[in-house]
């Protein structure tokens, strides 16, 4: 097995245990940190998909962005939050959470048996990539070829990303702001 | 005006004048329902002394032969196909009715007497007293089913509410239980008076009818009707003469009351207050023994006759148990009431004898047993007005303390006990003389009906010596002996006329068989045509 | 030897935990991080996939823009949480029932 | 059959009715007139009786042999049956009117000092009512007026009994007297009732009289005929058997004689009358009257009773302590005597000895009445508890009551039977006709003339030894407390003239001139038939003199073993004295047998009532209640509940659908993801 093979599944599993973890524990500041986790060990199976600047992105983004808003959003919410959340009762499977739990498995079912059963390694697509040497190998430098990419190809959604992000930018700090007439 | 008629009515028209009257006046509520019931007395007097007696006064199935006879038509609805719906208004003496009706009067005179001690809602109890006397009257007057019916009825719901709101500890009980048991029996009696009525055509015209006397004669009977003597008809597979008979019998059994039957009796009697007890025993019981001979015998001859061997067996049933029973008791009136099965049990076996000295016999029984026991429950209420306490063991000497009474004690027990001299003697030993000699009922009934005789003699006498005689010791101690007071006038008033009576009827028989003697000669010649 | 399967299968894993905080928690920012998971799955998906497309760069290229417009509705949606809580004193959004009849 | 004879009809009907009135005229009087009335109520029923005497007398001379008559007078009908009212008159009746009137009147006269003044008028209602019960019933001419009179001698025997109500063993006394003449009483009811079925009368003459319908009924194939009506055989058995239970409870016969000795509670005076000379002849008196119901082996039975019951009562009277009791078992074992003497035919013998009887058995109590009367005054005089009736305390009263003490001597000659008294007439009568009865027949029979004679020796000793004990010897009480004040004499004239009188009565030629043979007695001769045949045979002259000498031995026996101080040979302890003291355990067999058993069954009866019928009808009211709460249920949750579940069902889906526009966020997001599975789920399997 291949050292490869081995990141793979430690990166899977925690990504997915800490996954979990953030679903189950009531402990709203844990989970949030162990998204952390997860989100690491999402970099982490990026880098392995030979993705490294898609990786890059996500922790600072994620990491240094998105957590750090969460965390600010939770402790503006206050105590109140918190204290509700303290009550709640540590058990794992409990019963109000049984329909949520079951219609997640079922959905997850569902998604494996589609997975497993679309035999996507043989798409014909794949076949064709793999034919035409498109296929990325470790050795390959990806930045560069991703600028350009962005630059080029991708400049039209770019654009209208980044306006996007200047529209949320105003209506975020809109919302946030003291509403002084209210 | 009828004076039958006057004679059922003025109750009424006394409990609507007390109706009338604001409770201001409640005092005089007692001397009006008097004054309703002296009426009432001097009416019955006079009937007594206007019935004429002889064979062509008999009565019993002739209509002609009854007396002081009022008939009205009072419901008549034409039903189309199904004729005219015909009810009369028809009441009417003969010998038998003539001396329940006198009784009845006595009887509710003493009652109004021993009502004086009711204090609470007195403009209720009054006006109910007297409805149920105007009930008691017209039961003994009607000739009409119907009629009979409805005042049969109508006796219950006074009875109900007078048990039931001026009684004892248990008296809702008590009150439902008695309730229920008569209507138990009179319901079923609804339907053969039905059956009866739609067997039984009118000669004159044509009409189903309800008059009894018209039941009583086969002729009327229209052809393969249910009840019709020829046609042998069955329900459930049970001829449906035989079935009629024990119906409206087992109905009057429970008035009477008749053995497995009797348990709302000592209830009622223990519960009610002491008028009350004193009508239910003196007056409603022989509504009972009444109501067998005018309508069990009269319209179901040849059942009675061949069931004459049940009929006396439940006779000597009811005696000796209800002696028996008496023997156990340490309720004073508890043992009167038992003691009053063992003497309706008498009535019941001189009945099933179907001889005239038996059925004479169970009448001068009816009514000795009506003035005797009213005496008897008088007295209790003596002495329950006083300490409100009858348990036997908690008395003893009262000769010593109230001799008057203790007197009058005596006279009431062993005119009870059946000493010569007193009507009950006359009565049960002519009872036993019928039975012994009928050929209906088996001979040892007559001899075990006498061993009832013996246990009467014997709770009477541990009840005289247990409570009566021996050193004066009371459970109450002086506070009791304070209130145990002499006889007031009152009392004395009620109870000398009873005591003449008991001892009139002994010594001179003649007052009561004098009157029914043609009608009980005239009963038994009818049910003996009637067999053949 | 690591497939597509085993990435789609991971995938599909946390979207189906995301899918749950999202059913379960009774509180916005829990919903909030159900929703970034279920998106990062899906990202997951994007570079998986992205993989066997080295000329355009497709895959990468949308997962960054995924990741970015993530953390822009982020923005706004804690902002909107921020308000809900000064109005209701809640974030629970089972609690903001106002529109129920 | 009625047989008038004009000239002394109107005269003897009203002078029997006068006779029989005069009583009860004083007992109502007296009744109504409570109070304060003393002893002049007293007074009135004296003279009453005094007038039934003379009446009585006048009516005695005038029917006295002069055959058989009666009057009557229609009572009342009863369907087709009249009951008359009516009078008969015979030597029998004639002979009692007087012997009750004659009786009574000393006893009465004896009361007015006996009884407290204070108490008179109540006592002497009783005891006047008593007198005319008694003197009707003897007069009466059919069975229901007889039957009548006969329970009202009983009634009024029940109220003197129980004249001291405070005592508890008086009126537990009167009260077993009753119950006991009751069983006696509907025997008698049951007979009359099977002879009215039998013979449609209730007339006397009629039945019983010469050639009456009893002797013109007979046995056939198992049924008994009469002339008009025919029953089985068994209820003339039957009707006997009636008979002899009112005669045994009346007279106290065994198995129903245990009430007599208990009536004793009662004033000795009435004593006297009623419980010995009197009403409880009342029951020879019947049997004098229905004898010729009864066939052969009925009369055996008679006899072998009587004799059974005078041998018993005789060995209980040997050792009583009670001065009344001995009379009493005493009184029980002569009544044997009387029946006994029906049973063996001796009808005139047996009719005899109940008037000397009376007689004497009455002097005697009224004796023991002047004694115990005078022991009481020691008694209450000195706050003594003891029993005043107690011959232990007595003993050497001759010197202080001598007349007393001869009228007791005389009285209990008579009843051994000694010569020159009244009773040795009459019971050698009886002795003499036993044996000649036996003779003819089989040799078992033996043994009742020798048992009666037996009873003869017996009663020698315990009259010896009542006399010894009472009146010979030193006065017990004395020297038991030796500082009490005595001043015993034979009290006022009151209580002397009566025991001069009935000593006097109680001696021979009342009765006869002859002192020796009973066949020359007047009264004897007055029931024989014309006929009769004087058999002289040996027993005339043997038995009298066995008797005689057996009884004087037993008398000198009698003397030595009490006032000699020879050793008894009876030891106190042994089974024999025991079964005579406590009287043959009968009355224990009774309480703790019969009545135990009737108390119980009647408790279980009780129990019965309660539990089985009265608790049959609740269990049904259970039932119903059940049956309504079952209804009630059914209405409620099937029959309303249907409807319920209509509209919760159509609520239920209402409220699940509105639950989708609950404006939760995640509800919609779950019906979003279920309704994907499903679709997915439906693809995946179609």
């Amino acid at each position: 097995m291949s050292l490869v093979t081995v990141m793979f599944y430690l990166m899977a599993v925690i990504a997915v245990g800490s996954a979990v973890y953030v679903a189950a524990s009531k402990n709203l500041v844990r989970s949030v940190f162990m998204f952390f986790a997860t989100l690491f060990a999402l970099a982490g199976l990026y880098v392995l998909s030979l993705a490294d600047f898609v990786a890059v992105t996500q922790v600072v983004v994620y990491v240094g962005g998105i957590l750090v808003l969460i965390l600010f959003a939770f402790m503006l919410s206050g105590r109140e939050s918190l204290a509700v959340l303290a009550q709640q009762t540590n058990r794992l499977i409990a019963v109000n959470k049984l329909p949520a739990m079951l219609v997640a498995m079922a959905f997850f079912g569902l998604l494996a048996y589609v997975f497993l059963h679309a035999r996507i390694n043989d798409a014909p697509w794949l076949q064709e990539a793999a034919a035409n040497q498109n296929v990325f190998t470790p050795q390959d430098v990806t930045i560069n070829h991703l600028g350009v990419n962005l630059m080029t190809t991708y400049l039209l959604p770019f654009e209208v990303i980044s306006i996007l992000l200047l529209m949320a930018l105003a209506g975020a700090a809109h919302l946030s702001r003291k509403e002084a007439e209210a | 005006m009828n004076i039958l008629t006057l004679f059922i009515f003025i109750p009424a028209l006394f409990g609507f004048l007390i109706l009338a009257l604001p409770d201001g006046l409640k005092q005089t509520f007692k001397y009006i329902t008097l004054t309703a019931t002296l009426i009432q007395l001097a009416l019955g007097i006079y009937l007594y002394l206007n019935f004429k007696t002889g064979a062509e006064f008999a009565g019993i199935n002739h209509e002609q032969q009854f007396q002081f006879v009022q008939k009205l038509p009072w419901i008549s609805l034409n039903m189309g196909n199904a004729g005219r719906m015909q009810v009369d208004y028809f009441v009417g003496v003969d010998g038998i009715s003539v001396l329940m009706l006198v009784m009845t009067a006595v009887v509710m005179v003493i009652a109004v007497l021993a009502s004086w001690e009711i204090k609470q809602n007195l403009k209720g109890f009054f006006a109910l007293f007297l409805m149920l006397d105007m009930a008691v009257a017209g039961v003994f007057c009607a000739l009409d089913f119907f009629l009979f019916y409805l005042f049969y009825e109508l006796m219950l719901l006074p009875l109900y509410f007078l048990i039931g709101m001026w009684g004892g500890v248990r008296r809702e009980y008590a009150a439902i239980k008695f309730f229920l048991y008569t209507l138990f029996g009179s319901v079923f009696m609804l339907l053969i008076m039905v059956g009866l009525y739609l067997s039984v055509t009118d000669p004159g015209t044509g009409n189903h009818t309800f008059n009894l006397i018209s039941m009583m004669n086969p002729a009327n009977y229209t052809q393969g009707s249910v009840f019709s003597l020829a046609s042998h008809q069955t329900l459930f597979g049970v001829p449906a003469r035989v079935l009629g008979f024990v119906v409206i019998f087992i109905a009057f059994a429970i008035k009477v009351p008749v053995v497995p039957l009797h348990t709302w009796l000592p209830d009622a009697h223990v519960e009610a207050p002491t008028p009350v007890s004193i009508i239910l025993a003196g007056v409603l019981l022989k509504v009972g023994g009444y109501g067998i001979i005018r309508i069990c015998m009269g319209i179901f001859p040849e059942v009675a006759v061949s069931g004459a061997f049940w009929i006396g067996l439940l006779g000597v049933i009811s005696i000796i148990y209800g002696a028996l029973n008496a023997l156990a008791q340490r309720d004073l009136k508890r043992l009167i009431a038992y003691s009053s099965v063992s003497h309706m049990g008498f009535v019941l076996l001189g009945l099933a004898s179907l001889t005239a000295e038996g059925v004479s016999g169970a009448m001068m029984q009816m009514v000795s047993h009506g003035f005797l026991s009213s005496m008897l429950f008088f007295l209790v209420g003596i002495i329950y007005d006083r300490v409100h306490d009858r348990d036997i063991y908690n008395f003893r000497g009262l000769a010593t303390t109230m001799p008057q009474y203790t007197t009058f004690v005596m006279i009431a027990f062993f005119a009870s006990l059946g000493l010569p001299g007193f009507s009950a003697f006359v009565a049960e030993a002519f009872t036993l003389a019928g039975t012994f000699k009928s050929d209906l009922v088996p001979h040892w009934m007559a001899v075990c009906g006498s061993i009832g005789i013996l246990l009467s003699a014997a709770y009477f006498l541990w009840t005289l010596q247990r409570m009566f005689f021996g050193k004066e010791l009371l459970k109450g101690g002086d506070a009791w002996k304070q209130a145990l007071t002499g006889l007031k006038i009152r009392e004395k008033l009620a109870l000398f006329p009873l005591a003449v009576l008991a001892l009139a009827l002994g010594v001179m028989p003649s007052l009561v068989f004098g009157k029914i003697n043609d009608s009980v000669l005239a009963l038994i010649e009818f049910t003996k045509h009637m067999v053949r | 030897m690591i497939t597509l399967t085993h990435y789609l299968l991971v995938s599909a894993a946390l979207f189906s935990i995301g899918l749950y905080v999202i059913l379960s928690k009774q509180n916005a920012i829990q919903i909030l991080i159900g929703i970034e998971l279920m998106l990062n799955a899906a990202i997951l998906n994007l570079v998986a996939f992205g993989k066997f497309d080295k000329i355009n760069n497709g895959g990468q290229s949308f997962a960054l823009f995924a990741i970015v417009l993530a953390a822009a509705t982020t923005a706004v949606a804690l902002a909107i949480v921020l308000n809900v809580y000064r109005r209701y004193k809640t974030i629970d959004p089972g609690k903001i029932n106002q529109l129920k009849d | 059959m009625t047989s008038i004879t004009p000239h002394i009809d109107s005269v003897v009907v009203t002078c029997t009715l006068l006779a029989a009135g005069l009583p009860l005229g004083a007992s109502a009087v007296n009744f109504l007139l409570p109070g304060k009335t003393g002893r002049a109520s007293g007074w009135l029923s004296v003279l009453a009786i005094l007038g039934s005497l003379i009446l009585a007398g006048i009516v005695f001379s005038k029917v006295w042999n002069a055959g058989e008559w009666s009057v009557q007078q229609a009572w009342f009908t009863i369907g087709s049956t009249t009951v008359y009212a009516g009078l008969l008159f015979n030597n029998l009746s004639a002979l009692m009117l007087l012997l009750v009137s004659a009786i009574a009147l000393p006893v009465h006269i004896y009361s007015t000092a006996y009884i407290k003044a204070a108490e008179q008028n109540r006592y002497f209602t009783y005891l006047s009512f008593f007198c005319f019960s008694m003197l009707a019933l003897v007069v009466v001419n059919n069975l229901v007026m007889l039957y009548a009179f006969w329970e009202l001698v009983g009634f009024s025997s029940y109220l003197l009994i129980g004249f001291w109500f405070t005592r508890d063993g008086a009126v537990k006394a009167n009260k077993k007297a009753f119950i006991m003449n009751r069983i006696g009483d509907i025997g008698l009811l049951s007979a009359i009732i099977i002879l009215f079925v039998q013979y449609h009368t209730f007339d006397l003459t009629l039945l019983f009289g010469q050639n009456g319908l009893v002797f013109n009924s007979f046995m056939r194939n198992g049924l008994w005929m009469a002339p008009a009506h025919q029953l089985p055989a068994v209820w003339q058995c039957i009707a006997f058997g009636g008979v002899f239970l009112a005669v045994a409870a009346k007279s106290a016969q065994f198995p129903l004689h245990t009430w007599l000795p208990d009536a004793m509670e009662g004033p000795t005076s009435v004593s006297a009358l009623i419980h010995a000379a009197t009403m409880v002849a009342a029951g020879v008196f019947l049997l004098g009257r229905v004898y010729p119901l009864f066939n052969t082996t009925e009369l055996d039975i008679l006899a072998i009773i009587g004799c059974f019951t005078a041998f018993l009562a005789a060995t209980i009277a040997l050792t009583q302590n009670d001065l009344k009791r001995i009379l009493a078992y005493s009184t029980i074992s002569q009544l044997g005597y009387m029946i006994m003497a029906m049973g063996i035919d001796a009808y005139a013998s047996s009719l005899f000895h109940l008037v000397t009887h009376a007689f004497f058995k009455c002097l005697l109590f009224l004796c023991a009445g002047v004694i115990i009367h005078e022991v009481q005054h020691i008694k209450d005089e000195h706050q003594l508890d003891i029993d005043p009736q107690n011959i232990l305390y007595m003993g050497g009263l001759r010197k202080k009551m001598p007349i007393t003490f001869m009228a007791t001597v005389v009285g209990c000659l008579a009843l051994v039977g000694i010569p020159l008294t009244s009773g040795y007439l009459s019971k050698d009568g009886i002795l003499i006709q036993a044996f000649e009865w036996a003779e003819s027949r089989a040799w078992y029979y033996e043994i009742l003339p020798v048992g009666i004679l037996l009873t003869s020796a017996l009663t020698a000793f315990y009259v010896a030894r009542l006399i010894f004990k009472v009146f010979f010897g030193e006065f017990k009480l004395k020297e038991i407390f030796p500082d009490i004040h005595l001043h015993i004499s034979d009290g006022s004239w009151a209580y002397r003239l009566p025991l001069i009188l009935l000593a006097l009565c109680s001696l021979f030629p009342l009765f006869s001139w002859n002192p020796l043979l009973y066949e020359h007695a007047w009264l004897f001769k007055g029931f024989l038939p014309v006929d009769y045949l004087v058999r002289e045979n040996v027993y005339h002259a043997i038995v009298p003199a066995l008797i005689n000498i057996i009884s004087v031995f037993v008398v000198y026996w009698a003397y030595a073993v009490y006032l000699q101080q020879r050793k008894l040979v009876f030891s106190q302890k042994s089974f024999l004295f025991k079964l005579s003291y406590h009287h043959w355990y009968i009355d224990t067999f009774y309480q703790q047998v019969v009545v135990k058993a009737v108390v119980a069954f009647s408790q279980a009866l009780f129990w019965f009532d309660r539990q089985v019928i009265d608790g049959l009808i609740h269990q049904l009211t259970r039932a119903g209640k059940l049956l309504a709460g079952m209804s009630a249920w059914a209405d409620r949750y099937i029959i309303d509940g249907f409807l319920l579940l209509i509209t919760q069902v159509v609520k239920g889906i209402g409220s699940f659908f509105r639950s989708f526009q609950g404006g939760k966020v995640q509800y919609y997001l779950y019906s979003m993801l279920i309704l994907m599975l499903t679709l997915f789920i439906i693809k995946l399997l179609v």
